[in-house]
């Protein structure tokens, strides 16, 4: 039964959305069918990754079909959760979880009567980044990403107002890169005559790297490239995460690019497994040389804003910038510094658009002249913020630290100096975004008020949240050596 | 803007044109692509599931995980749709609207004859939604087709009569529920699979609650049900995206 | 697994944080809450002297708390130089909690509570600093300490500790992310480890990247304020002067000045510096700051900047006995620390003093105070005296040390600028006290009626008095610093 | 049969592929942009179909006598087409129609708010509220 886990974790969320839309729109009724339906999703998350740590790899053939005995390629779809994949299914369980627990008391102000349907998309999406991370199978995966990004439309366009035009830039640029991946994949099939990714992998390694295998490459890459927001590619997703409701940000912002940065690893490192560091290696130094550029100009970019929520999506691009870097660096302490920082960076966007809840619901705004006072009012809020800071900043002994120091690593290693620049300067570039807000919250003591009302208690408990979040940063950053080892070395085969 | 587009589109066309000079030539019957993988499915999908047409069998069987996403990718269009569009209704927007159409009516005086050409053709729309589904076994068709055309013979109707009309009779408390509905039957399907001992989605084990049926036979049957979900679904959803798209969401005038 | 009696140590990072719950518990009563204080400093000075009483039967075992990077463990042990900070910080804690007190109750300041908690913070990470046996470890609290002295430079929240907080966080982190990250990073990744006294670094070309990574080290630990990197520190003095005295002479720039000898002598190695020719490089900018900064002081009328510009200097002082790399040198560089530490927090307590007491902050309002606070200009003497390096106090034989060492080292020219750094201080210094006794009292000028309170004037004199103890009794010092130069010049280069 | 004939087809959808992405990029109206996005994924659309031709097969559907016992001859691979790429493609058309679909929800959205489906225009309103 064990082995049922991996599908089980794809469908319960499936399974939850289509059922949530039948329902009524009750909020109380929705919160606790919500929570208790994420809860049990952590709860499979949990034991899949149990049993994959105690088992290894597993894979799931969808639909029994087992490989075909004449050529051993796989007849149906498959599923796979390697250690890593556990790992990062259960983050993004967790991330729904704690995202859904500090959305709620935005509702009110923000959902309303579309209760139901908002829900309904906030469980395909989990479903669809569940899926996303367990597919062994190149066009699965390209119908993750569709159902990905086709939920994240609806969730971000009913903003409202200027949502509805950074959506539809999103959907251009995300139907555009989607396309590519499929024009990626496609370029495989013709040449491999297969979809599955171990099989495509086996068949890449057997042939001659030709013209039609280097361009399927640079498309997947191109495509996820504008799926993850790199520099250049970036434009749709500041304004498209700034305007969404901030039920969605708090979902959408910690995983949406990270998930497109996982499939990039697999596949530099399962579909092209050895292929890269012989015969591309001007190429990656093109992809760090981008990367780099992206870094600061994510960092410079949200510097020029003033809109907390804005700060926080345009940092969003310099960290794609962290990880593709890492990823391209040609080297495994980089590709596990990518992964880690994958990890970290989830759980810091998280508690970064938490804290932008709690803000708004505590002051009633989210510009950066509105955190004044936000000392006294909500402590805990700017506790969050700060630790938070901290770790994009890249203090030890948080996360951030040793994901920047183990990409450093691998910087070094390999000799990408520009990288390790940018890095740097990305970091002082961070230190200077969040202590300007920090300064307004700490040095800008609210005058007392006639009338104050007392604060809502939906932002202290968002701050709490929050707080809690940025917190965890540091316990797993005291465990990142461990981490590295246990979840991401072994899945890491360069 | 437009430079900068010329660039991409010249860019992006001229490297697939390099690339496409190291594919196998067109329609050679040794490309990887006809010999890897498919001639199993050719050769061996009819005995393994007793389906003639092997899209159907694929798409329903070996593939049937991404078929199911798939109807979960109109359903979440269907959603994300009403997110975007779904004003709710007040008494008072009722009223309104009620009387706005009236207006509506009277300049723009109903068509006997369109009315009818509509009428007679809904049934047989229906019919022919229906054989495509239950024929797509055997011949070009199966659930997305039927669904598109049965979510057609209702924007028919809407076109001929008006949406008010239309959903006087198939109203949104009727169409909504479906698009689920057809959703659920198809992941039901796979979850029964699951509970009866197979792998998701894997209908042999559905011989557990119909021992007679031969193990082909019964992938054949699975494949039946799913294709009606997703008939279900897709007929409902195209009709459910019409309507809300005709009507700015308020459901009440159409066009 | 680790020797039990390693796990003593962990306790000087404990206690100083288990006051912090203690301290927010008692916040509504002042004398319970420095009480909390007190205790805490005294149980951790009765650590540090139980440990050192340990480490004289026998070297204490190295405590492992897991791993940070590959290699890299979180671990603590305990040297010679290590205990000479830790003695430091644990001998002045104890006064400063009872100075702290006494000036900011006569102050009225605000927000003490959080006053004394960032205290505990910063001497848990500066215990922690002296502790760490390698590199990475001393960086975690180095940073630690940086952003837990942040609240305290900006203490009194206003505009003009929010560009001194600005200035210091800039020098401060941006020297520490910018420059000792990626020289840690490149140590690391050349050296494969970073534990004290076994890096080993060796660089197949010397020339310009040595002297980048030793720059590197030398300025990124900006908290040692050599110049140019010293401009925080005369704009950190709006603090509360007991601030300041945490600053100047118990925690910042003594754990600044410890990283750079750490670096210097147990990461890159004197070997190193030697084969590349850039200790040189540390020689030289060290003595033009000496010089520069003793220049500077003659000219400043705010006591407090003076005195920030002397620490300078004196800072200086030991890495330029260290740099020179033989017995007397690092003997004397070392001893200097503590030395200097009871010298110039004397001269502090006693600016704070002459604040809070006589409201008196420039030089030129000096004119006859020191007839109506005698103790306090008697210990002022006393700290002058230590700072000039004259008998008979600590400071003169650890100035002796320098002197002998650069002669020794065949550098006289040095010699003669340390003597005329000397001199320069003399002048900036004598006026003060001349003017404090003998000048007339100006007309119109109301001077306060006796000395300042008790809980002020009983920790400057008992510092002054510790300054002339030590020129008597300094074997403690003298052997513990001897013990650390036979370990560095052991270690084979020279 | 010489390289060009056997590989022109792909320079169709390559084509229709630059005909698309010229026109989801440049045109500033939101709807022409739109049409230009669906172009551009049924050019995908004919190039993965295109995959599937093999030289003198059938489309694959198996000749199957309702009237008799069903029982039938074992197909030979080369008689049908790849069926793969069919059954792939009914996905991404469907995939494409739920994007067109929503992409035109939130059009209407747009008009409804800005008056205009104009990009330049609609830009201008930004800037200028």
């Amino acid at each position: 039964m064990s082995d049922q886990l991996i599908i089980l974790v794809i469908v319960w969320p499936l399974l939850t959305g289509v059922v949530t839309s039948l329902l009524p729109a009750n909020k109380r009724l929705m919160t606790l069918w919500g929570s208790l339906n994420l809860v049990a999703l952590n709860g499979l998350a949990a034991a899949l990754l149990l049993r994959v740590v105690s088992q290894g790899t597993l894979i799931y053939t969808v639909s029994g079909w087992n490989r075909d005995p004449a050529d051993a390629l796989s007849l149906g779809i498959e599923l796979k959760a390697n250690i890593f994949c556990g790992f990062l299914s259960c983050l993004i369980a967790a991330v729904a979880l704690v995202g859904f627990l500090g959305g709620v008391c935005t509702w009110d102000r923000q959902v309303g009567h579309r209760l139901p349907h908002f829900l309904a998309l906030f469980f395909l999406l989990v479903a669809a980044f569940q899926g996303l991370c367990l597919s062994n199978d190149a066009f699965n995966l390209y119908v993750m990403l569709e159902i990905s990004s086709l939920a994240t439309y609806g969730l971000i366009a009913f903003g409202g107002g200027r949502a509805y035009l950074a959506t539809f830039h999103y959907i251009v640029m995300g139907t555009i890169g989607a396309s590519f991946y499929l024009i990626g994949v496609g370029y495989l099939y013709i040449k491999t005559g297969t979809l599955n990714i171990t099989d495509l992998a086996d068949s890449i390694a057997s042939q001659q790297l030709s013209k039609a295998f280097v361009l399927a490459l640079a498309f997947l890459v191109t495509g996820l490239l504008l799926k993850m927001a790199v520099f250049p590619l970036h434009f749709w997703l500041p304004n498209a995460y700034t305007y969404a409701p901030d039920a969605t940000s708090v979902l959408v912002a910690p995983l949406s690019t990270k998930l497109a940065v996982f499939l990039m690893f697999r596949i530099l490192d399962d579909l092209f497994i050895g292929v890269i560091p012989k015969s591309l290696v001007s190429w990656s130094w093109a992809v760090v040389f981008l990367a780099s550029f992206g870094i600061l100009a994510g960092t410079s970019l949200s510097l020029a804003q003033r809109d907390l929520k804005k700060i926080f999506s345009c940092l969003i691009v310099a960290e794609a910038g962290y990880m593709l870097g890492g990823l391209w660096l040609s080297d495994s302490r980089g590709t596990i510094g990518a992964l880690f920082h994958l990890v970290n960076d989830a759980v810091a966007t998280l508690a970064l658009f938490l804290v932008v809840i709690a803000v708004q619901q505590s002051v009633g705004g989210r510009n950066l002249h509105d955190v004044k006072g936000l000392f006294q009012r909500s402590p805990l809020t700017v506790l969050a913020l700060i630790l938070v800071s901290f770790n994009l900043i890249g203090v030890p002994p948080s996360a951030g630290f040793f994901s920047k120091a183990t990409l450093l690593t691998g910087a070094v290693a390999s000799g990408h100096y520009q990288f390790v620049v940018a890095l740097l300067l990305a970091s002082l570039g961070n230190l200077v975004i969040f202590f300007r807000i920090i300064e307004v919250a700490y040095f800008n003591p609210i005058v007392a008020e006639e009338g104050e009302s007392a604060l809502s208690l939906d932002g202290q408990r968002a701050g709490a949240l929050a707080a809690a979040v940025a917190a965890s940063l540091y316990l797993i950053g005291l465990s990142s050596y461990n981490i590295m080892e246990t979840f991401i070395k072994p899945v890491v085969s360069l | 803007m437009r430079g900068l587009a010329i660039l991409c589109a010249i860019v992006v066309g001229g490297i697939l044109l390099w690339g496409s000079t190291d594919f196998p030539a067109w329609g050679r019957l040794d490309s990887p692509a006809s010999v890897n993988l498919s001639d199993q499915y050719i050769e061996h999908a009819f005995e393994e599931t007793h389906v003639p047409n092997l899209v159907s069998a694929i798409l329903a069987d070996y593939r049937n995980y991404d078929t199911m996403f798939e109807t979960t990718v109109v359903f979440t269009a269907c959603t994300a749709i009403f997110l975007i569009l779904r004003l709710p209704l007040g008494p008072l927007a009722r009223h309104r609207n009620t009387t706005h159409v009236q207006a509506a009516r009277q300049r723009l005086p109903r068509d006997p004859i369109l009315e009818m050409a509509c009428r007679v053709l809904f049934p047989p729309t229906h019919l022919f939604g229906l054989y495509v589904l239950t024929h797509g076994h055997y011949s070009p068709g199966g659930g997305f087709q039927a669904g598109v055309i049965l979510g057609a013979s209702f924007i028919l109707l809407a076109i001929g009569f008006d949406l008010r009309a239309i959903l006087a009779r198939f109203p949104e408390g009727l169409f909504v529920p479906m698009t689920a509905l057809g959703v659920l039957l198809y992941i039901g399907t796979g979850v029964l699979c699951l509970v009866l001992g197979g792998n998701f989605l894997d209908y042999e084990a559905l011989r557990v609650l119909a021992p007679g049926i031969s193990k082909e036979m019964i992938r054949s049957h699975g494949i039946l049900i799913v294709e009606s979900g997703v008939t279900l679904t897709v007929g409902s959803v195209i009709f459910a995206i019409y309507a809300n798209l005709v009507s700015r969401g308020n459901q009440m005038e159409g066009l | 697994m680790n020797d039990p009696s390693s796990l003593f140590m962990i306790l000087l990072v404990l206690i100083p944080l288990a006051v912090l719950p203690l301290l927010y518990l008692a916040r509504g009563n002042e004398n319970l809450r420095e009480n909390f204080s007190l205790f805490g400093s005294f149980f951790n000075l009765f650590v540090v002297i139980s440990l050192y009483g340990a480490s004289q039967r026998g070297a204490l075992p190295e405590l492992n708390l897991g791993y940070l990077l590959p290699n890299v463990p979180l671990s603590f042990q305990i040297d010679s130089l290590g205990f000479i900070l830790l003695l430091t910080a644990a001998f002045l804690w104890p006064l400063a909690t009872l100075y702290s007190a006494g000036y900011l109750r006569g102050h009225h300041e605000k927000n003490q509570t959080r006053f004394f908690s960032m205290f505990c913070v910063a001497i848990a990470a500066t215990n922690g600093v002296a502790i760490s046996s390698n590199l990475l470890t001393l960086y975690v609290f180095y940073e630690i300490l940086s952003l837990s002295t942040y609240p305290l430079v900006t203490h009194h929240q206003d505009a003009e500790a929010r560009s001194a907080g600005r200035r210091y966080l800039a020098f401060i982190m941006g020297g520490s992310v910018g420059l000792v990250l990626p020289a840690l990073i490149t140590v690391y990744v050349k050296a494969g480890n970073l534990t004290f006294g076994s890096v080993g670094l060796v660089l197949q070309q010397g020339g310009w990247s040595a002297a980048l990574i030793t720059l590197a080290f030398l300025y990124g630990f900006s908290k040692a304020a050599v110049m140019p990197m010293h401009a925080w520190l005369p704009g950190a003095m709006v603090a509360p002067t007991p601030v300041s005295s945490l600053l100047h002479a118990v925690a910042v720039v003594k754990v600044g000045v410890f990283s750079v000898i750490r670096s210097l002598c147990d990461v890159l190695g004197p070997a190193f510096l030697t084969e590349h020719h850039t200790r040189y490089l540390v020689t030289t900018l060290c003595t033009l700051t000496v010089v520069v900064s003793a220049a500077l002081m003659v000219s400043q009328d705010n006591l407090k900047r003076c005195l920030a510009f002397s620490t300078i200097g004196q800072l200086s002082y030991i890495l330029l006995a260290v740099s020179f790399f033989n017995k007397t040198g690092i003997t004397g560089g070392c001893a200097h620390i503590f030395m200097h530490a009871f010298g110039k927090i004397t001269l502090f307590f006693c600016a704070g003093a002459i604040a809070c007491h006589a409201h008196k902050k420039y030089i030129s309002q000096f004119d006859g105070l020191g007839r109506s606070m005698p103790w306090t200009f008697g210990a002022f003497t006393l700290g002058c005296l230590a700072i000039i390096g004259l008998p008979p106090t600590g400071g003169f034989l650890s100035k002796w040390l320098i002197v002998t060492a650069a002669l020794k080292a065949g550098m006289p020219l040095i010699a003669g600028f340390l003597l005329v750094s000397s001199l320069l201080k003399a002048w900036a210094f004598f006026p003060i006290i001349f003017r404090a006794y003998f000048a007339p009292t100006p007309k119109g000028e109301h001077l306060p009626e006796g000395d300042c309170g008790w809980l002020m004037r009983f920790p400057l004199l008992l510092t002054a008095t510790g300054s002339v103890v030590l020129f008597f009794f300094p074997d403690p010092i003298l052997r513990l610093a001897e013990a650390f130069a036979e370990q560095v010049l052991s270690r084979g280069g020279l | 049969m010489s390289f060009f004939e056997s590989h022109f087809i792909y320079g169709f959808f390559v084509a229709l592929l630059m005909i698309g992405l010229y026109g989801a990029i440049a045109k500033v109206n939101l709807v022409k942009k739109l049409i230009g996005l669906s172009i551009f994924q049924t050019a995908i659309i004919l190039f993965y179909v295109s995959i599937g031709k093999k030289d003198g097969a059938d489309i694959p559907i198996l000749p199957y006598d309702h009237g008799h016992s069903g029982h039938m001859l074992a197909p030979m691979a080369e008689q049908y087409i790849n069926p793969v790429p069919h059954v792939l493609m009914l996905t991404a058309i469907v995939v494409g129609v739920a994007t067109v679909g929503v992409a035109l929800a939130v059009i209407q959205r747009i008009y409804a708010e800005y008056g205009t489906v104009e990009e330049d225009l609609i830009l201008e309103k930004i800037a200028n509220s």
